[in-house]
């Protein structure tokens, strides 16, 4: 399925669509994987899959940690594109979207990198340190490969930059509630609610709205101040951290979080 | 036309979009006030009176005699504090008051630019926080006492090694959380565009400076000038004034750490490649898949895996010729500069110095040498201490 | 006619015979070397472009502010080495060379001065031996490393309570058995005739400066001028100029320890007296039979029973007021400069920073002083740190 | 006896004389007293009789230990004068020779200090801290009093200031040996004979040689080199200083060593 087709499919349905946030190979990959069948199978709608790199600066600490545990187990950024493959053979259908620093896919060559990714079956990439002033060769190589090319809104981002962005991006916008990195924090402000608010007035693309993110309240808060949805990720990663010696026995805790994140943008929707 | 914030392909502002209108703001003040009468003599004034600038340029007979060159050494370890690192962060202390911003964060290694913005922060009055590796907390102890004495705060960043690159990444995060109202005071050639062109427009004073006096003093330009570096900020304030002067010779000297192994250096002239890190494209220490590699050299200073942008354009262009020595070159050298002109080097410093040294050949008999020395060593002297006591 | 190296009745030349001679060369040779051309020169040389001089006058704004004068610190913390003391190193070292000596033998209590010979000893190609009490071997380790990083010998003094007093008593005595090929490298404006007359002449380079800058910077003589001392080189390197100028008011500062009572301080101004020590007459601290007492401060620096025959003479005769601070003000003081300006005094400094805050109500509002900033306080880091963890 | 009578006679006996030098207190104020009394049964001519400063820089290590301890056990100028009239008392009758520095009169009155020596019955003074540039008062106050001045003469000095130092110098001239300091030396140079050489050659005042005499073939040498007498002191403190806790029992090794340093005086006379 393809991201348009399930923001349209949710729109329908009047839900908000979750998307948990993922890196693989923490703390290897099968656990990985089986993770993410867990999240799709109890309210994922898109996956955000993350590829570790060494030096993740919008990142929180919970992601760095997941990072550098994945790295040290051994994983690549072409295990991670296997990884993809294995999901598509294991039947996950939903929309992924490729989360990494620059440097990787620029090591690799941009070109390359969109080729194999959307060869393994991946919809969009999100690289969180390239703004749109450098994103001339991201936007190429995606347009050639058919590869959306997703961008961030943030609540330092003027009005003048918003329509720059606005411009250039497909797929959806990814919103960032709070000034800051990746993270799972207790409460969102309403400034948060006011950027949903703000950035709806320049477009009518999807708006996923993500950082601080870790339970239903606040899924449901931005969904209902207009975003089509809402990220979560390191909400995820802090229950199986907890238990890395058998991280599969979180599963079924990770199974109800997810499903409380997607009943959150489900009520959201409805509280519009 | 060259983009702006790029030296070749190098340099950008591959940031978060958290931080690009921070970046933006931080650009377009820089263009404003930099440039203005007002703000040039407070940043003058200070540089003078505060810093001690004109920094002097000594002919160094005894060490030319031991080398055989003609050398001059450029004393920026008079400056305040001890290094370079004043003359950037009074420049962007002035700046950060101009853009009404209160707070400065920023990251050291050798606890030189900590220390620098901690004092630019006191004279400006803006409240410091310093982040720092837990690594270079214990290796740097007396700078660290030293910035703590001043009132900054400094932030023990335990990640990854808990060196400077670590530091850098969990200053940046902090400054997505805070960048309304804090200026992050880039202290090296580094980061996303406008830092690198900031830091080296404030640094160049060093170049301007020899300009004019070596010209007083042997009525031509130097053949040569060596600087040591990591993100290139001494060494480009030395050479920017002379990159347009061909016959002028530039010599940049890395960490060579203990051999040009992988993981055992900081030189990423010699054994890195293009890679984006911290914001730009620069010469960095990487494995194939592009995971950045943590560098290593005993110099606290020069322990950073990137090149700043312009200093990685000069030196893969060709202009810049590149060097390296390894730390036990450079104990060695504090040792015979401290013999030699009773000034005893800081480990940065001494890599320029054991580049000549220990390239005698590349240099001719009576050649016009400016080293740069950017700093003095007593940060370093436990360490400098315990090298000689255990080897 | 004032009789040759005496202040008053302080001064002369209460030495043993055999020095006699080698002082009546050493006063023959400064006067003979010291005016020509060639001698200034080469010292002014040195003293710019190895020394870092001129030093600046800066406008302490936000210490003014905390004690409510208009201070400016005349910056003898940014001399190569951290404190005034290489002004003197230096034209003594040049004048050794003059003399066809080839070695220096001094004493050093805070280091400071240690470290200043044995720099201009390796700068003039002198070999430097410097003997240093046992007790501030141990309180001023950082320097000792950097004097025997220098290649200087450091002899520890185990006699008498193992401080500077003691230190200069084996100098001296050492001096008798070699000074035909060793020039006797005096730190202070102490000793027989002719030291303190060369080393004030040295050292005065201090106030002919802050004539000049403080004439550029304000278009008038300063109201009061603040200096600590001991020996009394720092302070009388800045009054020297001033002196005849009666309406510039000058201040002393001296060790006021854990208090004034007896055996706890190094104040000889308030509870000492006329004596001879050392080979001068001077303000001493002493019991009543005329021995020597030793003093007490934090600041090994300040830590002398005696006060030089010219400082003793001026204070005496009421041209300069003399004062004091405790060590707890004084490390007060350490912490107020720091977190004000972003200096961090040495402990010595401090004392007249110390007066300053502790005695407001002497200074009138917008009154204009220099304080002379003798030193940077790195070499105290330990020291201070220690007392703020203690107390 | 007086101190011109003293070389007389001996000059008469064709002797040298010897001086030994003691401070007084070290370790107490008896044992100081009895020792000068072996010292004067034994071979000394002269007593050089020290009152102890707390910072003797004229000294080597073994006086700067005696006057530390004297200091430590309470010994002050005024018991030291005190201690010049006990030995009166006991009938010693040697010339007496009073060394201190400098301060110790300057802080008692130089006039003052003059007359109490003079009155328990001393003749001169050392003070090695002050050469003749600085004797002003030392000697319009030793003429007042009667008590002569002696200055030194050492290897440093030069012809113009040997014949000013001849001019004021009176009693006898003290010849330092060596350039330092006091205390006993193994062996002497040639030089130091030849400076002896060199003061016989600008007066006929005596001469004693001190410094660096520890034994019977030093005093006799520079005896022989022309000077009329040998000081030593240091060579004394160091065999008492090796048992201070009774000091007493080294007295008879004391007179031995006296007696031989006496007998190379003797010696060295009838070598000329
Ligand atoms: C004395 C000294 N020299 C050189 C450097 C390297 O920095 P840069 O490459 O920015 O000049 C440092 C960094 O701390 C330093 O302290
Ligand atoms: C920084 C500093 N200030 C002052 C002094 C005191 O010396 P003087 O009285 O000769 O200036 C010293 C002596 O070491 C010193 O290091």
């Amino acid at each position: 399925m393809n991201l348009e087709k399930t923001f349209e499919e949710l729109k329908n349905k009047r839900e908000g669509a979750h998307m948990p946030h993922v890196y693989l190979g923490d703390p290897h990959k099968e656990f990985s994987l089986k993770l993410i069948q867990t999240l799709v199978e109890n309210g994922a709608d898109i996956l955000e899959f993350g590829i570790p790199f060494s030096d993740p600066t919008a990142d929180g600490p919970t992601f760095q940690a997941v990072c550098e545990r994945a790295l040290e187990n051994g994983v690549t950024p072409s295990k991670c594109i296997q990884g993809i493959k294995n999901l598509r053979d294991r039947g996950v259908e939903n929309p992924i979207v490729v989360t990494t620093y620059y440097n990787i896919p620029y090591v690799m060559g941009v070109g390359t990198f969109m080729n194999r990714i959307r060869e393994v079956g991946a919809q969009a990439v999100i690289i969180p340190n390239v703004p749109v002033e450098e994103a001339d060769v991201l936007l190429a190589e995606g347009k050639r490969s058919s590869i959306h090319v997703i961008f961030q809104i943030a609540p330092t981002t003027t009005e003048d930059r918003l329509k720059k962005i606005t411009d250039f991006a497909s797929g959806f916008l990814y919103v960032i509630n709070v000034e800051g990195v990746t993270g799972a924090r207790e409460s969102l402000d309403d400034s948060t609610l006011k950027l949903v608010q703000r950035v709806r007035r320049h477009t009518d693309m999807p708006l996923m709205a993500g950082f601080g993110i870790s339970n239903k309240k606040q899924a449901s808060n931005v969904v209902a101040a207009g975003a089509d949805g809402a990220i979560a990720g390191s909400c995820y990663a802090k229950v199986y951290e907890k238990n890395l010696e058998n991280p599969e026995e979180t599963l079924p805790q990770i199974a109800q979080l997810v499903g409380q994140i997607k009943q959150g943008c489900i009520e959201g929707y409805r509280r519009r | 036309m060259k983009k702006k914030g790029k030296f070749g392909d190098f340099g950008g502002q591959y940031v978060n979009e958290v931080l690009m209108p921070i970046l933006i703001e931080l650009e377009a003040a820089f263009e404003k006030h930099y440039p203005t009468a007002e703000f040039q003599a407070k940043l003058n004034g200070l540089l003078r009176d505060y810093a001690g600038r004109p920094t002097s340029l000594y002919y160094a007979r005894n060490f030319s005699e031991l080398v055989g060159s003609k050398v001059y050494l450029k004393r920026e370890d008079l400056v305040c504090g001890g290094s370079h690192k004043l003359n950037n962060t009074l420049g962007q202390a002035l700046l950060t008051k101009e853009m009404g911003k209160t707070r400065l964060i920023t990251e050291t290694a050798a606890g030189q630019h900590g220390l620098a913005t901690a004092m630019a922060g006191n004279v400006c009055q803006l409240e410091t926080e310093v982040f720092m590796g837990v690594k270079d907390i214990k290796r740097q102890a007396s700078n660290v006492k030293r910035i703590k004495l001043l009132g900054a705060k400094v932030t023990p960043v335990d990640i990854g090694m808990g060196v400077l690159k670590d530091a850098v990444s969990d200053t940046l995060r902090k400054w997505t959380t805070c960048s309304m109202t804090t200026h992050y005071l880039m202290g090296s050639t580094v980061g996303p565009h406008p830092f690198p062109e900031i830091v080296a427009t404030f640094q160049s004073v060093i170049g301007k400076e020899i300009k004019k006096q070596i010209l007083e003093k042997e009525g031509r330009l130097p053949d040569t000038i060596v600087a040591c570096g990591s993100g290139g900020s001494n060494a480009l304030g030395a050479f920017r004034p002379f990159i347009k002067e061909k016959d002028v010779r530039l010599i940049f000297v890395e960490g060579g750490g203990e051999s040009l192994e992988s993981d055992n250096n900081a030189a990423a002239f010699q054994i890195g490649k293009p890679g984006i890190l911290h914001g730009a494209l620069m010469q960095v220490l990487q494995d194939e898949n592009g995971q950045i590699k943590p560098s290593r050299t005993r110099a606290a200073g020069l322990n950073y895996p990137g090149r700043g942008p312009e200093i990685s354009f000069l030196g893969n262009s060709g202009r810049v010729k590149t060097g390296y020595a390894f730390d036990s070159q450079v104990f060695e050298a504090v040792k015979i500069m401290s013999k030699a002109e009773g000034l005893i080097p800081a480990l940065e410093t001494a890599h320029a110095i054991a580049y000549m040294v220990n390239h005698k050949e590349e240099f001719d008999k009576n050649e016009l040498v400016v080293l740069n020395f950017s700093g003095r060593g007593d940060k370093d002297l436990e360490t400098i201490m315990r090298y000689f006591h255990e080897s």
